[in-house]
């Protein structure tokens, strides 16, 4: 257990049979977990294609490719919107403020 | 304080009594010919302030205390708007003086009415007048005279 | 004058008159009074008479009853000095003396905390006179004595402003320079009726608007009416002469702000429907191009640019006194479209700002009195220590941004109205534009008042707020409530008051 | 229908939110506040089913206008009961907080969303649409920090902007048909486009939209539930009143479908994730009402429906966060499912609603507009909807659960969220199953009667999938860590525009106009000097009226304005 030692210590008494969850192992396990649901429901659909699985056969693309496919992009493009547009934490609240308190003129 | 000119002061005796005269003169013309209660007013005032010029800012506010001139201020205007109300009570309009005495014809009422508001205006420009003079005669300069 | 006669038929008959003449006789015994208040029950006597009288002519003209006429010294008009009352003027008579009364009541108070004690009772003379020359203003019908009114109540303005150096010396500047402003107003005035006499040989307003009509094309009537509208626009604190006002408001007693904000540049904008909807006409091509092409860009520039300036001050009352020459900029718009409908809704905004700015200032006051604050800062948590009070600014300020169910929603409708009627969208923008600056400065405040926190070590509150104010200040706010969901009997005074100035209502 | 109920038939239950809120602002007793946040919106809800007829009720003659203030029919009747279930789970989850502000203002808010819901025209609709700006503000206000009174101000403006477009709009339209109902307006005139940016500008459309990031994630923990449920919903309910079937509308709702997925990707502060999803799925409605129809209205509504509840759930569950942890940051938080497992619970409920896996009730609301899209033939929206769902909602949703309660175990242990803002969320939950389970009992509320199934077997493999899919994207993203997110990061979003360049645009325009006004005045007064050097030799020490401004500016501009009304005068026709 590369978990801190403390961890434990604290913890909710539900949340205790549960404490393995945060284990880089216990998220590897899901992640396969979802790949093999992903590529075995994929598989399914291919087989059985003609058994009314797809559910709009007019929609150009593989549907659950879909998803796929999007969230990469979004995640990707991500790291250009980053690199663009992100600035300081403070950068609004550097500038002279959004309301200017007037002089007495 | 004596003032040394004696000239000026023996002069100035014997003029006010003249200029308060003339005033008047010129208060009771105003009906019908040049004249009346602004003008007098300030011919009148001139007779104060010549007063204190020559006798000291001091002696003219014995002679005219400052509190008569706010007094006076008020009661002029308040003859003046007595008359017309009073022309009211006699039946007539506001400030209509025909009602202020019967003889129409001659326009009798007409003259009072006149005369007894330019009494109003007179002792309020006399007023006013000596009013401004103390206000400003009054004022501690900011410069004193010897530093000029 | 057979409807609604509730006073005595000899003194209702001599009604327009002593309108003027009590408040104008009692402030002689004002002035030489020592006691500040006897004097000021001398004023609220002339007061209260006065809005007697004021309603008695408002019951007299309502409707389609035609105009009352009153020959001063019985010398028939157009020789003789007339005053004479239809629902125009009227309407704006009421206003005035219910303003009179209301601010007051709150005046007792007020001016025993920042007026000298041997001042007070030249301070209530000077306040009567005011009044009596407003009053007159409103009344006579003659255009020359409408100048001499107007300087009879300007004059005594300027002393009354000044009296705030007790408070503050910038009120002694603020002074001159209404002095000097206000003087050029008043030159440009009695210039233009001068022009009027010189192409018309007559001074009484009926005659003048039956001899105008017979002069088209005369160069010297059209000068004339440049003067006047000048003149009287610089009184009314039109947009860019209202350079005045802010200063004025700003230093001068409480009191005097509270009234002079709901009734002084109110006259001379009455002044304004008068002189062009009534002895001009805008049948008159130069009087609406004037409207159309000089009036209504100003209003619109004020409406703007003041409420942008209103939205960068720090100091409330200055604050407020921007926000009056925005709107200002209303009323003028409502003149600027040059409709009967324009004209109802500005004279219409004419009375709910009167409420709402009566409520404001009155609120300011009391602010100043139990605590002496004045900046906006200076504001914070004061909705916890003074709830009533802060509850009518902000029932003040609500109908200032004209949230519906305020009567300042009201007169913004009316105007939207009348803008679209005459197919001005950008109008109805500017409008918008306006309300939303408004909503700014608006909330600027009120999130002090009521949300921020008071601050630690902040001052105590000197004194509680007395009664005295508290009760005219309710009465205002909640008119502007009342008002605003019942808005038919403004709106009709209004509305009256518009078809008196265009259905020739000093025509005899 | 019992008696007793019967009474108040035709009484909008708004005023049972909006008067139980002025109670609540006037009442000292935290305890009496919180009984009339319970008691008003049972009020409001006994109100809501003694009404059963649809009709107008609470007519209010003006004089020059006529008020309806409670009209009911299919389409008010959702959003008034969903707003009015949502104040309810609020007031319940709010039971711990002690803040007479927040408070009344969350009774006042929720009734003047109902109020606006049932209003029937223009007017009336203006009136609540104020309102709920007014009253939502201080919610953000309470905060008490600088920066969120500032972001409060910023909130205030758009809102009542928006509701002086809405005034204006109104009286151009009713000004063009004489009549102030609020009923079908479409894009025909420039009054029902500027009824459009009006609604749009609460509904969040693209460049308009920058307002709800930019407020939600700044106000209090309770704030931001009751914010995210009416402000935007109620615009949704204008626009499917107003526009329905317009075709523009669909490509809007697209774009706020899909820009906000490199918001939620890259968005730090998780509320502000939520905001964006919250964009997103205003999207989704707003394609829907622009497809139209029946399935499209009904589509729009139950999302609005379902939509109100989980992503009321998701704020509670952030709120609760907030509360114990004092942050809501992606790179602050995590493991803490160790400490809040209740928490997560429903963490988990709502992010499954979110991404609408079957038997929750995202799924039944999503497949309706999805079903409409397609069977109105817009292919294009179809598959851009369904890309949106995986990048947007999954992903915020998926991001939520796992920073804050999975993740690094930033060793945060903290005591569950209290008692009562479990309740809340377990109302919230227990609906978003419920609906979701029993979804005849969502469509029936909808405004047209309609036959969907929404648990066929393609349907609910196609939904599996695209979860799945995105679930493996999401993990293989942090798994590799390229998940782009940064600490103490500001996203630049529209709200610079105003922010920044609008802001500096108004100070160089003031500045400028500042210059403007000098440099007339110099020159002027140049010409002016030149004159009165002359003067001065014969009048002199000038002394106090040698002070020029302001009395020698406005002299002259009288003398300006004279001559301009005199050139006037001169060249107009007689």
């Amino acid at each position: 257990m590369t978990a801190p030692r403390d961890s434990k210590a604290g913890m909710h008494p539900l949340a205790r049979p549960l404490s393995g969850l945060s284990s880089p192992r216990a998220g590897l396990i899901a992640l396969i977990v979802i790949a093999v649901l992903v590529v075995g429901g994929f598989a399914l659909e291919t087989v059985l294609s003609d058994g009314g699985l797809s559910k709009y056969p007019e929609v150009y693309g593989a549907y659950e490719l879909l998803p796929l496919a999007a969230a990469a992009v979004a995640i990707l493009l991500g790291w250009g919107l980053v690199w663009l547009i992100s600035r300081p934490g403070d950068f609004y609240s550097r500038a002279a403020g959004d309301v200017t308190e007037g002089q007495d003129d | 304080m004596m003032s040394p000119h004696v000239i000026l002061r023996v002069v100035s005796k014997v003029l006010i009594p003249l200029i308060i005269v003339y005033g008047f003169y010129v208060h009771f013309h105003g009906e019908y010919s040049p004249g009346g209660g602004f003008q007098a007013g300030v011919v009148l005032a001139s007779a104060i302030i010549l007063y204190a010029l020559i006798f000291g800012l001091d002696e003219a506010r014995k002679v005219f205390p400052p509190y008569w001139a706010r007094v006076g201020m008020a009661l002029g205007g308040f003859i003046y708007a007595s008359v017309g109300f009073v022309s009211l009570m006699m039946g007539g309009k506001f400030l209509e003086y025909a009602v202020l005495h019967p003889d129409v014809s001659h326009g009798t009422g007409q003259h009072i009415g006149i005369i007894a508001v330019e009494i109003g205006v007179l002792t309020t420009v006399t007023c006013v007048m000596i009013a401004i003079f103390y206000a400003f005669a009054g004022r501690t300069p900011e410069i004193s005279d010897e530093d000029w | 004058m057979t409807v609604g006669q509730f006073l005595p038929a000899a003194l209702a008959a001599h009604a327009p008159v002593l309108l003027v003449a009590i408040p104008l006789i009692l402030s002689a015994p004002a002035a030489a009074l020592k006691s500040g208040r006897t004097a000021w029950g001398l004023a609220m006597a002339g007061s209260v008479a006065a809005f007697l009288f004021a309603i008695e002519l408002f019951l007299a003209t309502r409707g389609d009853a035609p105009g009352i006429s009153y020959a001063l010294g019985n010398w028939e008009p157009p020789v003789g000095i007339e005053f004479r009352v239809d629902g125009l003027n009227a309407a704006l008579l009421l206003l005035l003396t219910a303003s009179a009364v209301l601010a007051l009541l709150f005046a007792l108070p007020s001016v025993e905390d920042e007026i000298d004690k041997d001042k007070r009772s030249l301070f209530y003379s000077a306040f009567l006179v005011v009044f009596a020359g407003l009053a007159g203003v409103a009344t006579t019908g003659d255009a020359f004595n409408l100048f001499v009114f107007l300087e009879i109540s300007s004059i005594p303005t300027y002393a009354l402003i000044a009296m705030g150096a007790g408070q503050d010396r910038r009120a002694l500047t603020s002074s001159f320079n209404y002095l000097v402003m206000g003087t050029i107003g008043a030159t440009f005035f009695v210039i233009g009726v001068g022009f009027l006499y010189m192409a018309t040989g007559t001074l009484n307003m009926a005659d003048l608007a039956a001899r105008l009509s017979e002069l088209h094309g005369n160069r010297v009537v059209e000068i004339g009416f440049a003067f006047i509208l000048v003149g009287l626009g610089l009184k009314a604190a039109l947009f860019p002469l209202h350079l005045w006002l802010p200063g004025a408001y700003a230093y001068a007693p409480s009191f005097v702000t509270t009234f002079l904000a709901a009734t002084a540049t109110k006259v001379a904008f009455y002044g304004i429907i008068r002189f062009s909807f009534d002895v001009f006409s805008v049948e008159n091509g130069f009087v609406l191009n004037s409207f159309t092409y000089v009036i209504t860009p100003l209003a619109i520039a004020g409406m703007i640019i003041a409420s942008a300036q209103a939205l960068f001050q720090s100091d409330v009352r200055r604050l407020l006194a921007y926000s009056s020459v925005a709107q200002v900029g209303y009323m003028m718009l409502g003149l600027g479209i040059g409709t009967q409908a324009g004209v109802a809704a500005g004279v219409l905004h004419l009375i709910n700002h009167a409420m709402m700015k009566g409520a404001l200032f009155m609120a300011l006051g009391a602010f100043a009195i139990s605590y002496g604050v004045r900046r906006i800062e200076n504001f914070k948590g004061l909705g916890q220590a003074l709830p009533v009070t802060s509850a009518a600014f902000t029932l003040g300020a609500l109908s200032l941004i004209g949230v519906p169910f305020t009567v300042g929603f009201v007169s913004k409708f009316y105007l939207i109205q009348a803008a679209l009627q005459k197919g001005w969208a950008f109008a109805v923008v500017a409008i918008l534009i306006s309300s939303v600056l408004a909503v700014f400065y608006c909330y600027r405040v009120l999130v002090n008042l009521w949300v921020a926190p008071r601050p630690d070590g902040a001052s105590r509150s000197v004194q509680r707020v007395p009664y005295m104010i508290l009760g005219p200040l309710l009465v205002l706010a909640l008119m502007n409530l009342v008002f605003g969901v019942y808005a038919e009997p403004i709106v009709n005074m209004a509305e009256t008051a518009a078809a008196a100035a265009f259905n020739a209502g000093v025509a005899p | 229908m019992t008696d007793a109920v019967s009474i108040l038939n035709g009484v909008s239950p708004a005023w049972f939110l909006i008067a139980a809120g002025l109670l609540a602002w006037a009442s000292p007793r935290s305890e009496l506040r919180k009984a009339l946040m319970m008691l008003g919106p049972i009020g409001a809800l006994a109100a809501w089913f003694a009404t059963g007829e649809t009709g107008v009720y609470g007519v209010l003659d003006l004089g020059p206008v006529v008020l309806e203030t409670f009209r009911l029919d299919g389409l008010s009747r959702v959003w008034a009961l969903v707003f009015i279930l949502i104040s309810f789970i609020n007031a319940v989850y709010a039971l711990h907080e002690r803040n007479r502000m927040t408070d009344g203002a969350a009774l006042i808010y929720a009734g003047s969303a109902v109020g606006a819901v049932f209003a029937g025209d223009m007017l009336t609709l203006f009136f609540f649409w104020e309102l709920t700006a007014l009253a939502s503000a201080p919610l953000i206000f309470a905060v008490g920090t600088p920066e969120a009174q500032r972001a409060g101000l910023r909130y205030l403006a758009i809102q009542v902007l928006s509701g002086v477009m809405l005034l204006g709009g109104a009286a151009m339209w009713a000004s063009q048909t004489g009549s102030w109902a609020f009923d079908a307006i479409g894009t025909g005139s420039w009054a029902g486009i500027i009824l459009m940016l009006a609604i749009g500008l609460k509904a969040g459309f693209p460049l308009l939209h920058m307002w709800i990031p930019d407020a939600y994630p700044k106000a209090t923990g309770v704030g931001s539930v009751v914010l995210s449920a009416f402000t935007t919903k109620l615009a949704i309910y204008a626009l499917a009143r107003g526009f329905a079937g317009e075709d523009a509308l669909i490509v809007i709702g697209l774009v706020m479908a899909i820009f906000p997925v490199f918001y939620v990707i890259t968005s730090n502060d998780l509320r502000q994730t939520l905001a964006y999803a919250l964009i997103n799925q205003l999207g989704f409605m707003v394609v829907a009402i622009g497809v139209g129809g029946h399935l499209g209205i009904n589509g729009a509504a139950a999302n609005a429906f379902a939509g109100v509840i989980y992503m009321a759930l998701m704020f509670m569950v952030l709120g609760a966060v907030l509360l114990r942890t004092g942050t809501v940051k992606a790179t602050e938080l995590g493991g803490l499912y160790k400490s809040m497992p209740i928490t997560t619970l429903f963490a988990i409920i709502g992010a499954l609603s979110v991404m609408g896996a079957p038997l929750f009730s995202g799924f039944v609301a999503k497949t309706l507009i999805l079903s409409a899209a397609h069977h109105e033939h817009h292919d294009l929206a179809y598959t851009l909807l369904v890309y949106a769902s995986a990048g947007v909602m999954e992903i915020s949703a998926l991001k939520v659960v796992w920073f804050a309660f999975f993740g690094k175990d930033r060793g945060l242990r903290v005591k569950e969220a209290p008692q009562t803002m479990h309740l809340g969320m377990a109302l919230a939950a227990f609906l978003c199953v419920f609906l979701g389970v029993n979804y005849p009992a969502l469509y029936g509320v909808l405004p047209f009667d309609m036959d969907y199934k929404p648990y066929k077997l393609a349907s609910v493999y196609g939904q599996s999938q695209l979860l799945l899919g995105t679930m493996l994207v999401f993990g293989l993203a942090l798994y590799f860590k390229l998940f782009p997110l940064k600490s103490d990061r500001t996203i630049l979003d529209a709200d610079w525009l105003y922010r920044r360049f609008g802001d500096a645009s108004a100070r160089w325009g003031a500045a400028m106009g500042q210059l403007l006004f000098d440099a007339i005045g110099k020159v002027l007064g140049a010409f002016i000097s030149f004159v009165r050097l002359r003067l001065f030799n014969l009048f002199s020490p000038a002394g106090a009226l040698s002070k020029e401004f302001p009395s020698g500016m406005m002299a002259l501009w009288t003398a300006i304005m004279l001559a301009g009304v005199v050139l006037v005068a001169y060249f107009s026709p007689v």
